[in-house]
């Protein structure tokens, strides 16, 4: 495959493919994923080419999904679960927490568990409840588990091959209004590793922090701002666990203002840590402090307000008007 | 309307043979523990357990229902393909098995659904329209619960099965003889909390019945990848009855369900009745079945259409002319219409709504997003 | 009953009863919470003075218990959930999340869950694996849940029955190490509103903020940081959804320095929100970044290690050096 | 060693009433459907699906398992007791369903415990001084489950059942004939996860054994707390047999678990055991159970008691005299004195163990961490 304009669902699609290639431990497990392909088509064509017992439709259980996945890790297996939207991961949340998550301590290091879960999270396709949640935060603070989120078809590339890869439990954010997103996709490039973040647009003013669905969104923001003469700098956090804060406090560093961006709710959201630990790091190089734009303290609205409800270009600029008020 | 059971005494469920192929799926008519009462060529069947006496205006109301309920599901459907509902899950196929258990309950009887049940909701007395304000996305339900006994739609797969047990727990602490009916799916079957459900209905007694509509389908997959024997087998290893009915045959599906909300209501406890149907439509509105299953298997359904069925014995009995079918028609057009008119004119929510019913009691963080919220949006208006 | 030195355990037995007496519509349910009276005694003598129907034995299923309470709340009632140790509320996270927090939105408000889910949380008693978790924020991240937890028995006392009459679904945790510490219980007092902060001792030098099992941690910091002439103020937050922001910044107002402490991880606890909402709201106060205390980003450990891992007197005092270093 | 039974032939298992009452608790020999070999007298008798063939090698080996097990488990007790662990929880009572259970297994085939097997550790060859790591708070396991296919300790009612059924899935996978087998107690049968895992195994055909140790207790709970049938039935409704064994009885254990255990990896899927058994102690160390249980209760299973009737059986066979019982209770003496010592000379874990083996591929969060960490100890050193 030569470097190729792909979507990031199909970039997601010719990951697992190759995973499935190159491992024979390789195997996916969710609701659907066989003959349907998923419900977004992930897994498109891959029961049809690897077989049922690489590509597996599993009973409707997350739990079950998940734990047998353990299972299944300590026989050697790789599983790559598919949860089949952010809303159901929730039944599955006890064997994540405390078995997935503690395994490899609990064994002192006797056991790893390489599964990654991947979830197609958050908002913006005008789905009904319990299709938009982002619950991000829920996993990267919980130790033992990685967190990613791709935001372009490159990165879904080779991220996912990268968590398949890594001998830990990787949670794997899908942003899923952004999947049919197009972007190159080369697969001989050497990618970054897994967890660093990237700066992927250069300004001197205001930072912005963003990861997945929000980045093309801060990308907007940056160039509606350089209209107006200002210049923004976008960091794409990439991964959640570990953040990069190596990158971002450079970045803060040079602009001395932070805007973070995430549509999960702003009360514990990733963005309360990014603020906190840079303002920590970078206590005498802040102009204003750390800004947060993301969702409500509500429960994710229906799909009519959901426009409303989601940072967009315009609160991202406010909170860049109210920083550089400072 | 009578509806007579041995049922409600206690006795030995018909449990499988506890290995694989203990009964055929999809078998349909062929299987001998399918209660029927009304086979798919419209003829009357007796059954030892269950039987069922209903006057001419019962049966013309059964009919009238299933009519009314396929008109409005089949509206809603168009409506999503118009664009004004982002997402519709049609019960094309299940009304027998809605109509059914839905005329079997009591007022007082309280419904837990799942997202597919318009023809119980139909039978509650919830206006449809109502139904639909979820799949516009103008909120996430919101019809009162209470004013019908008819509980909001469940996404979560399983998750109402327990709300419908703890519910009746109550009703039975209450010292009613109210029973409660909990709807679930094939698919759901797997989920542990519908096991769980079964375990704290059955050690508190509680007067719930699980009516699982096995269409055959959860999404792309079919019943096999959930279990290896019939779902109604399932409640006696929890202490409890279970029984399967043809879901294609009103006239089964409410003797059965009336007989186990009268064994739950009774005093007896919980009751599973699986209703054997199928999902003629794709899952949801989303959904393209073609990747998935074969043209065939629905057409063999399709013979044994719960609609067509009671027609055809309605008109062989003469309680059904032309005159009445056509009234029935009129009425479904002007449902239709009703309908299509209410979805267009369903206002947006008002954006402030975000912030609305988050909490009975308040909460200071969402007082205070809020103020800064409308703050943020005047600065729009006055032209920032 | 007249002002009264006793437990936190005894305390809380004393809420409930209270309320089981006043309200006929209180049910209490859990796992072994009837004859035994919960492996913590909190429900001691409940079962036999109020009989199997307010004080119900469960089936060994978290979700179901968590479920059904819903059901019960849906049908009139006020279930008053006890989840045995923290470890183990994770089970029935799905019901809480998905359910318990959302169902008074989804019902556009004609439905209230008035569900208290008692969980003894947090360390220090020397259990094994997941009898020693903090997963408050798990539960302070989502809207729709308010979360508390009192730290002595007056408010043990006061705050179980405000969160037992309130409307909405509290998650109440009990510092479980503190269950056997005394203090006095006026049962007559006008208690303050749940969700207040209140300053357990005033100083000028540097605000502490903790909550529940932490809060003795800092008085103990604070008196020893007094002998070497450092005068802490010391705000037990009570409330951590919502979390009383006023309160606290008054404090910081006043000493210019914060310090956060609790045994939760520090990377998306507690601490990141109050570090990034405070830095925001007394930005020109600040003379020092807020410094956090907390877990290490790893399992909880191995009891032997438990007094390494938790945070202690000495770590406090580090976090205040540093802060005053500023 | 030979075990016979007919138990691997696909059959009807023996289904409950799904009434309350089908069967009655705490039956003890009375009930018809447990599996017995040897009575309560030490009488060896036949039954008509299970027998079984053992050497006197055999015969002892599984007296000596006992005993050993049972020493090991009163020293772990008193050492609790003395504060040399914070924790124990006994498997007082149920060392014939451990050791049957364990004895019946292979080296290649793997094993799912809860927190209590200590006498299926025994038997898969793991030291017992390390399964006492945990209970004195050095660590939360530890061992390699590897070296002797034997997992850690799960903690987290009912969660293994479902890592079992997965490594099962595997084991299928791979095209090997190991087994799994799962441990779990009374009460983990209401959990969810239980039920999954039974959906997921017979779906997936895995060759996974369910062993449900029902000792009648779960802490305080008896056993009407969770199930209104016998335990055994739970599986029938999933698609695969269920059998109880008098739990007591080792060679009735034996019998049935190796039976379990081929039916599993012959290719016929998964099974339930259930082991009628008795936890003769508390809880834990942390219990105290005359809060909630009888004397009277503990004093009839006493006249079960596992190893007293192997013995009297060995001793009226003629395969026991004196000198042979007094080498074992060397033995035994001699393994509580290695145990004792082994725990009062485990070191205390290193502080910087916190930061170990969160993660196998390293996280920088965890690294900055132990550095700073490090630095903030070395305050101290430094005299700070
Ligand atoms: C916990 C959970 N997991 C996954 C889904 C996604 N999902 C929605 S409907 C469905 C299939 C349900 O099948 P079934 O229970 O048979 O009901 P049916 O749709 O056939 O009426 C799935 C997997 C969900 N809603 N909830
Ligand atoms: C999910 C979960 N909930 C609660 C507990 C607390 N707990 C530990 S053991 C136990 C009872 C277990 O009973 P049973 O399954 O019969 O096993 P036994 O202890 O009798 O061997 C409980 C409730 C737990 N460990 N995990
Ligand atoms: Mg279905
Ligand atoms: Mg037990």
């Amino acid at each position: 495959m030569a470097t190729t304009t792909m979507t990031i669902a199909k970039a997601l699609n010719e990951a697992l493919r190759k995973s499935l290639e190159t491992d024979a431990k390789v195997v996916l497990m969710g609701e659907d994923i066989g003959k349907l392909g998923g419900v977004f088509r992930i897994t498109d064509g891959l029961q049809k080419d690897f077989g049922e017992n690489r590509v597996i439709d599993t009973p409707l259980a997350e739990s079950g999904i998940v734990g047998t996945a353990i299972g299944l890790a300590l026989r050697g297996y790789r599983p790559v679960v598919e949860i089949q939207f952010d809303g159901f991961v929730f039944p599955a949340y006890d064997q994540i927490v405390t078995q997935l998550a503690k395994m490899h301590a609990r064994a002192l290091g006797k056991i790893k568990l390489p599964v990654v879960i991947r979830i197609p999270y958050a908002g913006g396709i005008g789905a009904v409840e319990h299709h938009s949640e982002s619950p991000e935060v829920l996993f990267a603070h919980i130790p033992g588990l990685k967190v990613v989120s791709p935001s372009n078809p490159q990165d879904a590339y080779w991220m996912l091959q990268q968590a398949i890869d890594c001998d830990d439990p990787v949670i794997f954010f899908e942003p899923k209004r952004r999947y049919w997103d197009k972007g190159e996709v080369d697969p001989t490039a050497i990618p970054a590793p897994l967890h660093t973040a990237h700066t992927v647009l250069d300004g001197t003013d205001v930072t912005l922090a963003a990861y997945g669905p929000m980045v093309k969104v801060c990308l907007e923001a940056a160039a509606a701002a350089a209209e107006e003469g200002r210049s923004l700098e976008v960091v794409d956090l990439r991964s959640l666990s570990p953040v990069d804060f190596d990158t971002l406090q450079a970045s803060v560093q040079k602009t001395g203002r932070l805007v973070t961006v995430h549509e999960a709710p702003v009360f514990l959201g990733m963005g309360a840590e990014i603020a906190a630990r840079i303002t920590e790091r970078c206590f005498y190089h802040l102009q204003a402090p750390v800004l947060r734009v993301g969702g409500f303290h509500a429960p994710y609205p229906p799909a009519r307000l959901e426009e409303e409800y989601l940072p967009g270009l315009d609160r991202v600029l406010d909170a860049v008007d109210r920083a550089l008020a400072y | 309307m009578s509806v007579k059971s041995t049922a409600a005494k206690p006795r030995t469920p018909r449990t499988g043979t506890g290995t694989r192929g203990g009964a055929k799926r999809r078998g349909g008519t062929g299987e001998p523990e399918l209660v029927q009462l009304l086979t798919p060529e419209g003829e009357r069947v007796q059954h030892s357990e269950y039987s069922i006496d209903l006057s001419p205006d019962e049966l013309r109301g059964l009919y009238r229902d299933m009519v009314l309920t396929r008109r409005f599901d089949a509206e809603a459907t168009s409506l999503q393909r118009q664009g004004e509902l982002g997402l519709w899950a049609s019960l094309l196929g299940q009304e027998a098995a809605q109509i059914g258990s839905g005329r079997a309950t009591r007022p007082d009887d309280y419904v837990f659904p799942t997202y597919r049940e318009h023809g119980v909701a139909w039978c509650r007395g919830v206006d449809p329209a109502n139904l639909l304000g979820m799949f516009r996305g103008v909120n996430h339900g919101g019809w009162d619960p209470n004013e019908n006994n008819f509980h909001l739609y469940t996404i979560v797969i399983g998750s109402q099965t327990l709300h419908a047990t703890g519910y009746a727990m109550g009703a039975a602490m209450d010292g009613t003889d109210s029973a409660v009916i909990a709807y679930f799916g094939d698919g759901a079957s797997s989920q542990g909390d519908v096991a769980e459900a079964f375990t704290f209905a059955a050690v508190y007694n509680a007067p719930v019945v699980f009516f699982c509509q096995n269409n055959q389908w959860a999404i792309s997959e079919p019943t096999e990848k959930q279990t290896r024997v019939p779902i109604y087998q399932r409640s006696a290893g929890f202490g409890f009855p279970g029984v399967r009915v043809d879901g294609n045959d009103v006239l089964a599906v409410l003797a059965v369900t009336k007989a186990a909300l009268e064994h739950a209501r009774s005093g007896q406890g919980p009751m599973l009745v699986e209703a054997f149907t199928y999902r003629m439509g794709a899952h949801t509105t989303s959904d393209d079945p073609t990747r998935y299953r074969l043209d065939e298997e629905r057409e063999q359904w399709e013979r044994k259409d719960p609609i067509l069925r009671l027609r055809t014995y309605l008109e062989k009995e003469g309680l059904a002319d032309e005159a009445y079918l056509a009234g029935i028609e009129a009425e479904s057009e002007a449902l239709g219409k009703r309908v299509r008119e209410a979805v267009r004119t369903m206002p947006d929510p008002d954006t402030m709504a975000i912030f609305e019913n988050v909490y009975a009691d308040g909460h200071a963080l969402v007082d205070e997003e809020r103020a800064q919220f409308a703050e943020y949006l005047a600065t729009f208006e006055e032209g920032h």
